[in-house]
């Protein structure tokens, strides 16, 4: 890690960069914050552990309206919503110097905590540095362990690759975290009946409160005034009155995000209420890459949406109930 | 109203309204409409005090909190003075006499008409629209003239034909002793012989003396003017009221919208002396 | 002093909910909120916190005010009938109890707000000591006892002590329930035990991280000191202007009204809104708060000083810890406390 | 309020393209091919203005069924609006079915303006189908239910 503050520091001393977009220690072991660093001084705050998941190219979006050049540390996964982002116009590729920095899956301390871990005063084994096998875990109520891999974030599971796809340059080594098929979740709802799939939807997504955190997180929800924003409709933008409303608010939003959603996952990390929003994102991914061939938003800065784009053969949407 | 009576056990119910219907309206401006508003079975609605707002609205579109206009002394209806500027107000202007809407309120605080204002020479600027609020303190004014001293009305809009009240102006209050009227208008217009100029300019050419108190309404860059005048002649931040505007919902102090500071506008306001304005933290 | 076992409380949920609505904390889909109880509910008074406050029980996230319906020109009102049953609410922690002082400031306070009110008359609070306190709880800054509630506004005070639930009534409310219960409370509860988990849990306390934050100077006579700070502009900068804080937080209150078109009516009802959202102050002729620097410095204005500054210096915080938990990106009031210096 | 057990009459709700499909209904009008009253038409400038919040807001409204009507592809007024309409209305009803809404409640079918019978026999079909399935509950605001 120190490696990055040191770089960062050069950076800023030669000019190249106006301020580091990155991450600030938090008072405990598990919420570092986003942050900018605009001097040396500032940077001895700086962090990068298993606990630092946030995605920053959503800041990068206010960042590009800034003065000069902001340096920005981006995990692999992060580089598809940046060149996302770019192919939208939304970032400024020269306001950025990028590193690409390696990854060894990204901890959520409600997974800790979910093992009946409480009381945490500190969490040793998150650094770059460490094993990532297991955390060792202070409590007011004893020493405890957890492995890394139960608590990483699900998305973690299903990484998609250690390559950045945008950066200057790259630093630290990134882990094979893949333990799991991308699409085994949705495959597995999609086996479920008609009404055993929507009693699971209606169990989950009775859970939301409508903060908008997954919409305010989310790289691809750039619009500069969100449709759930409007007054112009009568459904609420702040509270679910009806089971309807929150099936309304988490179908469009995965649709108005279709075609340009990396599967970042930053939407199911920051629930407060553990709902697993990437499902919906990833059943759209699903279905693009068999309807339309398989399509990776992000992994380029130029191509054409699969949702912006047609062929003359596409499938009819009768496909949907002859398949079964 | 249902048979449910569970309402009843509490004094006063804020958030539900009460059925007005309107009983006569008044074009005043080309965007500026008068609505008289009356109880379904007749008189008025509720009492209230000079500045007061109420919440008016048409179910389905909107609700939002208008002062109202008439004067207490009047006994038989309220008033209040609409300008299209919205989609509740477009929907106001396209209703007809009959029509009925409803009404919460009163809600906020008053002029201080029983208290400081007392005995005073007044001196009351308002700009545009502003003048719906403060016309309610001039009628009241006007009704009770042995309690008050000399008054003098300034009032200015873009043109003659955005003068709001003219008819009142020059029937009832250009024609009551001890009433002042001076009238302006922004740009030369053919068939005015008036004073042509800005509200803040008018004022430091009128000079007027420094002992009056003064009550203040309008949009923000005219009042932000006026009060660099008044300083100019002379007058201090306790000598000057003026009302607020800001988005409210509940009308109570209670849904947070129209705080600031340790301030809710609908609620501690909307009325304000000028020394506590600038107490306020600047988010207004 | 009562007892019952635990493994009897299902008896005890059920007895209750014979008679009257029984909210407690259910488990559902892997987290913990208070909802209503149910044959088939999971109920879950280990966890700690549910992830929202119980403040909904009195404040729902949105309800009906009334609902309006035209007859030609008429307009017809029909207000939502108000809570006019008793109500049991089990298991609220010391802090989401005076979360509920805190909201009476707001709805009791002139002019009533009668659908609150109505529900605070029904209402019967059965608090629980927090057994395990966590790291990210703070109530000890606001003078609030976390291992008993029998100064606060509860009406019952409940401890879990190994195998057992103990039991104090606290109020006539509190006892009326404690008799209508007697057949499962015996009253042989040992008061020293119940003393003896009270220094445990104060213990605790005392050890945890946020235990000694100081609040000094957050009051009327420092907010222009406050409100100009340069801080602001620091602190705001990772927010994402969602309204997780606002909408798990005990003491947040604001609300928003609106209008549902039915079809054949209007139905006027309420429900929570953020000040952290950007059309909060939204009006015709502009916003006065339109940056997001202006919104975040309210939300903690209002909770430090503003509210103190009304309510003789009653903080509009109670230390829950739940925005410390929740945030998505990890700010929360503690980190805007110790950036003012209140880790001294 | 209708009276208990009566049968049930499925609300539908018809998108159809001013160009292709409006023209069809109009012309299974004209010819007296009789299909459901049942059926409410909405006219849209093209299959491609469909958004896919409309289709939920029918179902929020009521609507027990939605029907989607515009130009065959090829022959999109606007050249090639239908095939976006096409994508975007198999990505939204493959979400219906993942999130457990009974298949066959909502439908797209290309009909020109020449193709009356066709108007008339689709909607006769999907009519039958939604009053098979019954009322939809599934994507309804209870508030609407009255």
């Amino acid at each position: 890690m120190q490696e990055l503050v040191n770089r960062a520091k050069e950076l800023l001393a030669d000019g190249t960069v106006s301020r580091v977009l990155g991450w600030k220690a938090g008072d405990m072991s598990y919420n570092p914050e986003p942050a900018y660093f605009n001097s040396a001084e500032e940077l001895e705050n700086f962090v990068y552990d298993g606990f630092c998941g946030a995605n920053l190219s959503k800041y990068m979006i206010e960042a590009s309206k800034l003065e000069g050049k902001t340096l920005v540390f981006l995990k692999p996964c992060d580089t598809y919503s940046f060149n996302q982002l770019i192919k939208e116009h939304r970032v400024d590729r020269e306001k950025a110097y990028i590193i690409g920095v390696g990854c060894k899956g990204k901890l959520s301390v409600e997974n800790i905590k979910a093992q009946g871990i409480k009381g945490i005063e500190s969490i040793e084994g998150a650094g770059m540095n460490d094993g990532c096998d297991t955390l060792t875990i202070k409590t007011l109520y004893g020493d405890k362990t957890c492995s890394y891999n139960d608590a990483m974030l699900e998305r973690c599971h299903v990484c998609k690759g250690k390559e950045h796809q945008i950066s200057d340059e790259v630093m630290l080594e990134s882990r094979d975290t893949k333990d799991a098929e991308r699409f085994a979740q949705v495959e597995a709802i999609e086996a479920m009946t008609p009404e055993e799939k929507f009693a699971f939807f209606q169990k989950e997504l009775s859970k939301c409160i409508r903060c908008n955190a997954c919409r305010n997180v989310c790289p691809a929800c750039s619009c500069r005034k969100c449709v759930f924003d409007s007054t112009k409709y009568d459904t609420a933008q702040k509270a679910n009155v009806t089971s309807f409303e929150e099936k309304m608010f988490h179908i469009i939003r995965a649709f108005h995000v279709a075609g340009r959603c990396t599967d970042c996952g930053e939407c199911s990390r920051v629930c407060p209420q553990g709902i697993p929003l990437h499902l919906f994102n990833r059943k759209f991914i699903k279905d693009i890459d068999t309807f339309y061939g398989e399509f990776q938003a992000g992994e380029d800065t130029e191509s054409r949406g699969p949702l912006t784009n047609f062929t003359f053969d596409d499938v009819e949407p009768s496909i949907v109930g002859e398949r079964g | 109203m249902s048979e449910c009576t569970c309402h009843d056990k509490y004094s006063l119910d804020t958030l539900v309204p009460q059925i007005g219907i309107i009983t006569d309206i008044r074009q005043e401006t080309p965007d500026v409409k008068t609505f008289r508003v009356n109880a379904p079975e007749g008189g008025k609605l509720f009492e209230h005090m000079p500045g007061q707002c109420a919440m008016v609205c048409v179910p389905g579109v909107g609700e939002a909190m208008f002062s109202i206009t008439s004067s207490p002394t009047n006994k038989e209806y309220q008033e209040f003075s609409i300008k299209k500027c919205g989609v509740l107000t477009d929907c106001l202007h396209s209703l007809e006499v009959g029509d009925q809407i409803t009404v919460r309120g009163p809600y906020g605080n008053n002029f201080p008409v029983d208290t400081e204002l007392k005995g005073k020479d007044l001196l009351f600027v308002a700009g545009g629209i502003g003048l719906a609020p403060l016309r309610s303190v001039i009628n009241y004014v006007i009704d009770n003239r042995a309690d008050y001293g000399t008054v003098d009305i300034l009032y200015g809009s873009r043109s003659a034909d955005d003068l709001v009240q003219l008819k009142e102006i020059q029937e009832v209050w250009c024609k009551t002793e001890g009433v002042n009227v001076h009238l302006t208008i922004d740009r030369e217009q053919e068939g005015w012989d008036g004073h042509v100029g800005f509200v803040p300019s008018y004022l430091k050419e009128l000079e007027f003396a420094n002992d009056k108190t003064v009550l203040v309404c309008g949009p923000p860059i005219m009042i932000k003017f006026v009060l660099q005048g008044l300083k100019e002649l002379g007058f201090e931040n306790e000598q000057i009221y003026t009302t607020f505007e800001l988005r409210m919902k509940c009308g109570i102090g209670k849904c947070g919208r129209c705080n600031i500071g340790s301030k809710y506008v609908c609620k501690d306001g909307p009325v304000f002396r000028y020394d506590q304005v600038e107490e306020l933290p600047n988010e207004y | 002093m009562y007892k019952i076992a635990k493994s009897n409380l299902p008896e005890l949920y059920k007895a209750i909910a014979g008679s009257k609505e029984l909210y407690l904390p259910l488990e559902n889909a892997g987290q913990v909120n208070f909802g209503p109880w149910s044959e088939d509910c999971t109920p879950d008074i280990e966890t700690l916190k549910s992830v929202k406050s119980p403040k909904d029980v009195f404040f729902p996230q949105s309800e009906n005010l009334y609902t309006c319906q035209k007859e030609g020109k008429n307009i017809k009102i029909d207000p939502e009938k108000l809570k006019d049953q008793d109500f049991v609410v089990f298991g609220m922690k010391s802090c989401d109890v005076k979360g509920v002082e805190v909201l009476d400031k707001v709805f009791l306070a002139d002019p009533i707000d009668t659908y609150y009110a109505a529900r605070r008359d029904h209402g019967i609070i059965v608090a629980m000591a927090c057994h395990e306190p966590e790291e990210s709880c703070f109530c000890k800054v606001f003078g609030i006892d976390a291992a008993d509630a029998s100064s606060s506004i509860a009406d019952v005070a409940t401890w879990m002590i190994g195998e057992d639930l103990y039991w104090k009534p606290l109020t006539e409310k509190g006892e009326a329930l404690t008799s209508e219960l007697s057949g499962l409370l015996s009253s042989d509860g040992d008061e020293n035990k119940v003393e003896e988990e009270k220094q445990a849990i104060t213990a605790i306390i005392n050890k945890l991280p946020y235990s000694d934050l100081s609040l000094e100077g957050w009051d009327g006579d420092h907010f222009e000191e406050k409100f100009n700070a340069t801080n602001w502009e620091e602190l705001y900068k990772p927010c994402l202007a969602c309204g997780t804080c606002t909408f798990v937080c005990p003491t947040c209150q604001c609300y928003d009204i609106k209008d549902y078109n039915t079809g054949n009516g209007t139905q006027r009802y309420r429900c929570w809104d953020s000040c952290m959202y950007s059309d909060f102050t939204m009006m015709a002729h502009g916003n006065n708060r339109n940056s997001q620097m202006q919104r975040f410095r309210q939300r903690f204005m209002h909770k430090l000083v503003y509210f103190p500054t009304n309510n003789d210096g009653m903080y509009s915080c109670v230390g829950c810890g739940r925005c410390v938990e929740k945030c998505p990106a990890s700010l929360n009031i503690v980190k805007v406390i110790k950036n003012f210096g209140g880790d001294k | 309020m209708s009276i208990e057990n009566e049968t049930f009459r499925p609300k539908i709700v018809a998108f159809c393209c001013n160009w292709c499909s409006y023209a069809g209904a109009d012309l299974a009008g004209s010819s007296r091919l009789v299909y459901p009253a049942d059926v409410k038409i909405i006219r849209v400038p093209c299959s491609c203005r469909v958004n896919p919040m409309f289709i939920l807001r029918a179902f929020e409204k009521g609507a027990d069924g939605v029907i989607m009507c515009g130009c065959h592809p090829g022959d999109c007024h606007y050249s090639t609006g239908n095939y976006y309409a096409r994508r975007r209305m198999t990505l939204l009803f493959s979400m219906l079915d993942f999130i457990g809404v009974e298949n066959g409640r909502t439908r797209v079918e290309w009909v020109s303006a020449a193709e009356g019978v066709k108007f008339s026999t689709t909607m006769n079909e999907f009519v039958e189908k939604i009053t098979s399935l019954g009322p939809n509950v599934r994507l309804e605001d209870l508030r609407c239910r009255n």
